[in-house]
């Protein structure tokens, strides 16, 4: 399997096999075909950076453009899954959760609780995450920590192209409200992908580096950022686990718990914000279940507790970077 | 008028208007008692509406409903000892007791769900008349919202995607002339709901929710546009609640007598019976019958949700996901 | 000052005095008069709470009632404190914090930020939270960690009538945006109150009750439930000491610090839900900064990953109860 | 018509719309060059709608704008040179580098913002309004917003709310036909923004936004009747962008030749110099020396912009909070 294609060719990918597959589902969103109601041609963008180019050829009518109206096409794709379909429905970027977040976290994530198990509500909201491209404070946050907390819906975030396929198309098939993220600054990112369709069940994270002094545990592109800084621990001795969680929730406390009984040492890696955010829900659960392994506090890499600044340079800073992650990883590491 | 109503349909829409009525006043009744928990809003006054619109529709149709929904179930035809179990919060509820009176939802019968958030349902509508455009069976799917709810940005939105992808949606805007205690003739700029309708490329009607022709009439217009595949309309419904916003509302804001003229003069129960009589030629005898049952009915359900038990201590962590 | 009032007559009374100082102080929200465009008299409901009933007498259009548009009266607050007001805006329960979630996260919250410094933004939303009232999945969540996480707001959240007026008095006087977090239990919880006004400031924790052997943190409500559970387990000789925070951002590390450096052993007890929660934050800043202090795993009582089921029975057992927060207690005290 | 402008107010005209167009063309030309980062989107085209809206305003009435916001901010006043400065993200950018072209703000000029939110700006104007209607001089606040962020609940739920409250608010619905590669003809189900405004009980009306004096005389009569106390108003612009939705844009999805088109028959500068030499008598040398003029300042800005320092490292961490 020596195909490589890129993070973005593997969204496409998936979801051009599950719609051959199911003729339910279906997609929408702003520009998803892009031309809609313009004199030009059809298929134009295909999502604001080509993500579903090709797909209207393909399903016609199955993919569908909307208004700039998030809370009613969100909300539509959650009332079609409710009725028999299985919408994959675009968020463009999470940073818009704003508009249309009261149909995802009361209406989606709450009917089946409140309806006594009788819904069934298998929408996938797809959206971009993460800082990197200049694009300033509204249009470059995390904000999955938001989703983690809410009870009823799975989030989940893949940091290369072979988990992004294979997760995408479990939460297609997957019974649940299922917010999928997707860092903008990986869809260039080349990796190796089978051809044939394949599923990458929720829960499980991955050990993306196998270490014995220190585990790391990073999400998206922050195990991009881990990889670099453990290759040049590497070069110093210090030996470096990584752990990709790859879904936030359900989320797998074992895999990180058993490295950390390994390696006495903990250091979290996130682009979220940090308050009541996805690095500390992670410490948070390590300082209680793996109290007895930990040998030196727990380190946390994250942004400030600051919007994300325009200029490269202030960006570059916000941005956890392989020197931060290091440093705390040494600091961890001598930690006596 | 081109009603397509036999005689079993009247006595149908008088039996569904009566129930609502009646399980409304009960609930009233023993809400005061102290054994119904949580907030309750009550549909008593308003039956022809839910009754006009749903008697337009068939199992495979949706309706969403609002905080105020009880009136909307019963007419889509939710069992009423389940709804009555689930607001008292007991395991044999719709919902097993875990939602309430704000949110009894039966996907089973179109259903789906009152709702707590003011402008919920609009969205979930216009998927739901999606997914009827993409079976292709002629489905429509019904939003009920109030004159409060016609100023949320989720109907807005909600009205001009359904026109924009051409949806088999209907708008049923119940103006009752209140949002809690705000006056609608404040809060919808425009006066009608339905003078939103032209925003929206759509047809807009106003009609008299006292009158239960009056809104199966223009509800039968909107749905065979729907089914046509011509797209979705908006209807108005004005209408009055006969009691507080919730359960325990004192109605300071309403004219004095304002309800009393209301029930004297505007009770849509009352209304049907006469044109039934008149026009259709249905005896006293037949609805006094129907009452009968009604009563019966709801004295039962109240029993057994009286006597039904909690739900159980594990009923908490279930029902979150499908699997996880 | 022997004068007793409850949490809702305090913040009456923190509105009233503001309003009589600042005329620039103006209050907007769905009934927060209660009958503007209804046939029948004018501040009728005066929030639906009654909460904020009589104002309407005392300052007339300085009190407003609003459309069913969260997002656009939100907005208007927050644009009318771009413009030189103080306006405190009601969203009537957090719970809806989905339909005008962007005018405060996205713009509030980041104005001063992404426009170099130069916006002052001095709104304040009250808002209504917590479990207890049988009102459901839909009208009795906590969802204060996701303000939390947001940089550039601040989140109070009083937990008796005394801080109830001086923070809501602080609040309004505060130059940035504010969340203002009242529990719905507490609102005829009653206190000794000042009748002259004063603030206090954020950022401060408060120690409810001294102790040695276990800290509780624990906020709004669950400061309630801590103090009967810490009276129950002092007559077993279990001493604990209970730190309200009082405000989650700006947060209050030292007091917390310096209590666990002296106890070694921490309970959170905390009403919102557990991922990327307010319990799982603090514990984190603990198992950080206080790592050596700690003598036990770090507990956290909070409901389960659920939404708030509404039957009585259920909804007592979602919120942590003071059985819970002593079994924690208990386990916490004598790990070794 | 009754214009008020005098033949100073007509060169200001005409130097503001000079202004943005010679500041675009040339931000399309440095970005191109890769000297810009980020997301760009740009207003050449459109000019005559942000001059005819600011001319008639003051420094004390409010504007709130869209991530199309380069041309009203230059039309409300905002220094080009710290513009220019902020597009590039340097530390003398109008917000220190640290907004970019999407945030560029100056409260000192009434300008509230550019938004990267689609409807983020009209509940901002319902409340610069209302501070204004407190205040009592007769300020006013106007909303810009797109064809396509005419469907944004946000949006629909502020003309509610400014009629609700008749708050001195103008709603300036600038239709470029698109919103991003989606057509207003399908995604605006009504046709034209100006037929919503009915169901807002508010004048609407559609103006040609290619021509500054019907924007102008349209806004005109907006500004004075939210003056007087009248309440709002929605003023639809029917225009066209020269280029992209942002730059690196290649617009296949419009018409072959629409923008060749556009620049040769809709150009709003060409059609403004020609009716103020022929009526106003504004001779072709007085246009000529302002565009010297405004070029030297665009070429001044961009060198300037150019040389400027990044910020610093410690302003990552300042002006989050005024006191934390
Ligand atoms: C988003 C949201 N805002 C506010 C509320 C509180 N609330 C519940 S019902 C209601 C009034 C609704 O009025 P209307 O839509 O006219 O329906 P009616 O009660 O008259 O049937 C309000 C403000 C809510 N539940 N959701
Ligand atoms: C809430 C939200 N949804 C989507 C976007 C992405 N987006 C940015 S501009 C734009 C199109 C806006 O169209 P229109 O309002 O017509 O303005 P124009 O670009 O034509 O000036 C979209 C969809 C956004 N920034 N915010
Ligand atoms: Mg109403
Ligand atoms: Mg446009």
């Amino acid at each position: 399997m020596a195909r490589k294609i890129s993070f973005q060719q593997a969204i496409n990918e998936a979801l051009d096999q599950e719609m051959a597959r199911d003729p339910t589902v279906i997609l929408m969103g702003e520009d998803v075909v892009g031309g809609t109601g313009s004199d030009g041609e059809m298929d134009a963008w295909g999502g604001v950076l080509g993500v579903t180019k090709g797909l209207y050829g393909k399903y016609g009518n199955r993919i569908m453009d909307t208004p700039i109206s998030e809370s009613a096409f969100v909300g539509a794709a959650i009332g079609a899954a409710t009725c028999g379909m299985r919408p994959v429905c675009e968020l463009m970027f999470i940073d818009f959760l704003g508009v249309c977040f009261d149909q995802i976290y009361n209406q989606a994530a709450k009917f089946r609780y409140m309806f006594g198990g009788k819904a069934r509500t298998p929408v996938v909201i797809r959206t971009m995450i993460g800082a990197g491209f200049r694009a300033a404070a509204q249009h470059s946050q995390c904000l999955y920590p938001i989703f983690t907390h809410i009870p009823g819906l799975k989030v989940v975030i893949p940091s290369s192209p072979y988990d992004a396929k294979g997760l995408l198309i479990q939460a297609i098939r997957d019974d649940d409200p299922v917010i999928f993220c997707e860092h903008k600054a990986l869809y260039t990112m080349e990796g190796e992908v089978p051809e044939e369709s394949y599923t990458i069940p929720f829960g499980e994270a991955k050990v993306v580096r196998e270490g014995s002094d220190v585990t790391i545990v990073a999400l998206a592109r922050m195990v991009n950022m881990a990889q670099k800084a453990a290759a040049n621990l590497a070069k110093d001795g210090i030996s470096c686990e990584i752990i990709d969680p790859r879904t936030t929730s359900p989320f797998d406390e074992e895999t990180i718990l058993e490295s950390v009984e390994n390696t006495g040492r903990l250091v979290i890696v996130d682009e979220a914000t940090p308050r009541c955010g996805m690095a500390a829900d992670i410490s948070a659960m390590v300082a209680q279940k793996g109290f007895n392994f930990l040998n030196a506090p727990i380190e946390m890499v994250t942004p400030p507790h600051t919007p994300v600044p325009f200029a490269g340079s202030l960006e570059d800073l916000y941005i956890p970077s392989p020197a931060r992650i290091e440093a705390a990883v040494r600091k961890c590491a001598e930690y006596a | 008028m081109a009603l397509a109503l036999s005689r079993e349909d009247l006595l149908e829409a008088y039996r569904r208007m009566k129930t609502i009525r009646e399980f409304e006043e009960r609930v009233h009744v023993e809400f005061a008692k102290g054994g119904i928990p949580g907030f309750v809003h009550l549909y008593a006054g308003e039956e022809a509406s839910a009754a006009g619109v749903c008697m337009n529709l068939n199992d495979d149709d949706k309706i969403a409903s609002t905080h105020r929904g009880h009136g909307h179930c019963i007419a889509k035809g939710v069992d009423v000892k389940g709804m009555m179990a689930e607001i008292y919060g007991k395991r044999t509820g719709t919902c097993h007791g875990k939602g309430g009176s704000m949110h009894i939802a039966d996907l089973d019968t179109g259903m789906l769900g009152a709702n707590g958030i003011v402008g919920g349902g609009p969205p979930l509508v216009c998927g739901a008349a999606l997914a009827a455009k993409f079976k292709g069976k002629g489905g429509v799917a019904v939003a009920f919202f109030g004159d409060g709810a016609s100023n949320q940005g989720t109907t807005f939105e909600s009205l001009n995607l359904a026109a924009a992808w051409k949806l088999p949606a209907i708008f049923v805007a119940e103006n009752n002339g209140y949002a809690e205690a705000t006056g609608a003739k404040f809060s919808v700029a425009c006066g009608d709901v339905s003078t939103r309708a032209v925003g929206f490329g759509m047809p807009g009607i106003t009609v008299d929710g006292h009158d239960f022709f009056a809104v199966y009439e223009a509800m039968q217009t909107a749905v065979q546009r729907a089914r046509r595949g011509d797209g979705p309309s908006l209807v108005e419904v004005k209408l009055d609640r006969f009691f507080g916003h919730f359960e325990g509302d004192n109605q300071s804001y309403r004219a004095p007598d304002e309800v009393k003229n209301v029930r004297a003069n505007k009770d849509c129960l009352k209304r049907f019976s006469e044109r039934a009589s008149q026009q259709y030629n249905i005896s006293a005898q037949e609805l006094t019958t129907i009452d009968h049952e009604v009563a019966k009915l709801i004295d039962e359900a109240v029993a057994a949700a009286v006597a039904a038990p909690e739900p159980a201590p594990e009923d908490l962590l279930t029902d979150v996901y499908i699997k996880y």
